[in-house]
């Protein structure tokens, strides 16, 4: 693709369940494979999306939230693409996090190594709560090397 | 469901688990369901290979370190097969390198069980 | 996907430009995947679904309405799947249909066979236009095989 | 851009142009390019091989359509290869089968031009 496009925008909202989060990865996997990426860093935002996801829906797991949906917002560049994830925020005040270095007990059920693996495959992670609307917002970006 | 699960026993208290497909929020806890019933069954030490798996989330890693814990707990262990570097890349990121035993085959695998 | 759960519904927004039909097409192929279809019948919704943007970014070409995007409202059942692409309207009206036996001029850019495709691929097509709105509306149905 | 196109000349005036991936609203207009340029370029016969191609939209048919009725214009022909049966169905139901002749493989198309 070339650079005169103009800032494109995809958007996909899937219901904040674990059977929808593939659709979610199928989706981003289109969206970063149209850009220059290569083929481990479309990987890495196929894997980081997925992610988010299940970070959302892990949350939201038991908290009754499930009705409401994940929203992705993609907005493709040409030299970067930016991911805002939206979520219901979960009614239970999150989990602390470990200090100390991971060990098998923080890791037992994956959840601290989401937000782990997020950062590590993406260039820039930012996580946003909107308490009065009642979303959290997790924007990625991921910069095209030059 | 995209995934794929087939328990073999080569000998006695020693199963090989090969997963296929993707092992996410999704599938994984087919997974968890599955090493469980083996550590209930007997069946402490167990290699699980990841050869045909071409994803895999944080909830699957999760279910693997659960399984290895438990595994342990019951003088077991819990080893892994994995030759992809895709894979790999995501045990190595995380820094579970330093935690598993990843081998290139099941048969090697299963030599040091 | 037991018969137990809830409508869900996943929804897709894209820019009316050829190089994101694919981020469509892969999206609804995740959708359809994961209910009970068989292989054959999640080809024929991907190529539905493919043709229906192709479609609509067909008559907008040149028509200066490519920046408004193409929506695509997925309603998931355990019995079937509701389809609705939403797209600009193109200000050009459609071309007349032609009512004899397709030759080969009318094929020649393949647009006449969109239509055609859509409606052996589906069970049920309908097409709506919102003049007022500015939107054309193609609802398309696959039911699961009983 | 997910599309293959290789062509070869297997003997003068005559080209086979073997593509795969996915021909769709996105990619199609290169295959038309390559067949203009064929045309152009006093190739007149062509066989066009699908066989690696995974997905065809009713764009990639309008392309072979418009080739197969320039190619004839110049006393030439465009015959098809394709044993995907998948292809071959979008083929069936637009009743494309019975303007184009197509072969289960590039040897037997040669054959016929
Ligand atoms: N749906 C959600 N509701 C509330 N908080 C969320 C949600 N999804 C993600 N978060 C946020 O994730 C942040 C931490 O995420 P992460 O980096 O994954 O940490 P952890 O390692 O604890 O999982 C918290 O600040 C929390 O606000
Ligand atoms: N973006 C659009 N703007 C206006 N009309 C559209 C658009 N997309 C599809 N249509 C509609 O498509 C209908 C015919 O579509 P189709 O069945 O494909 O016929 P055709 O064979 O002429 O392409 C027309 O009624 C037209 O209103």
């Amino acid at each position: 693709m070339s650079e005169t496009l103009p800032l494109a925008e995809v958007t996909l909202t899937i219901p904040s369940r674990p059977e929808y989060v593939g659709v979610a990865r199928l989706a981003i996997l289109g969206v970063a494979s149209r850009m220059r990426f290569s083929y481990d860093e479309v990987e890495d935002i196929r894997l980081a999306v997925g992610e988010a996801c299940t970070n959302a829906i892990d949350r939201l797991n038991g908290s009754g939230a499930t009705e409401r949906p994940i929203s992705l917002t993609c907005t493709i560049d040409a030299n970067r693409l930016m991911i805002e994830a939206r979520s219901p925020l979960a009614s239970t005040p999150p989990r602390p996090r470990s200090t100390e270095e991971a060990d098998l007990d923080n890791l037992m059920e994956g959840k601290e190594l989401s937000g782990v693996l997020i950062r590590i495959l993406m260039d820039e992670v930012e996580s946003e709560e909107d308490a009065s609307a009642g979303i959290h917002l997790l924007r990625m970006v991921k910069y095209v090397a030059r | 469901m995209n995934l794929r699960v087939e328990t073999q026993n080569p000998r006695e208290g020693v199963a090989v688990i090969a997963l296929g497909g993707e092992v996410d929020v999704y599938t994984s806890p087919r997974v968890k369901q599955e090493i469980v019933n083996l550590l209930n069954a007997g069946t402490p030490k167990m290699v699980v290979d990841l050869t045909g798996v071409e994803y895999l989330d944080s909830t699957g890693l999760g279910v693997l370190i659960g399984g290895l814990k438990r595994a342990r707990e019951r003088d077991g262990d819990l080893k892994l097969v994995c030759d992809n570097t895709r894979i790999l890349r995501i045990f190595e990121i995380t820094g579970l390198t330093k935690i598993f035993d990843i081998y290139r085959s099941s048969a090697d695998a299963l030599d040091k069980l």
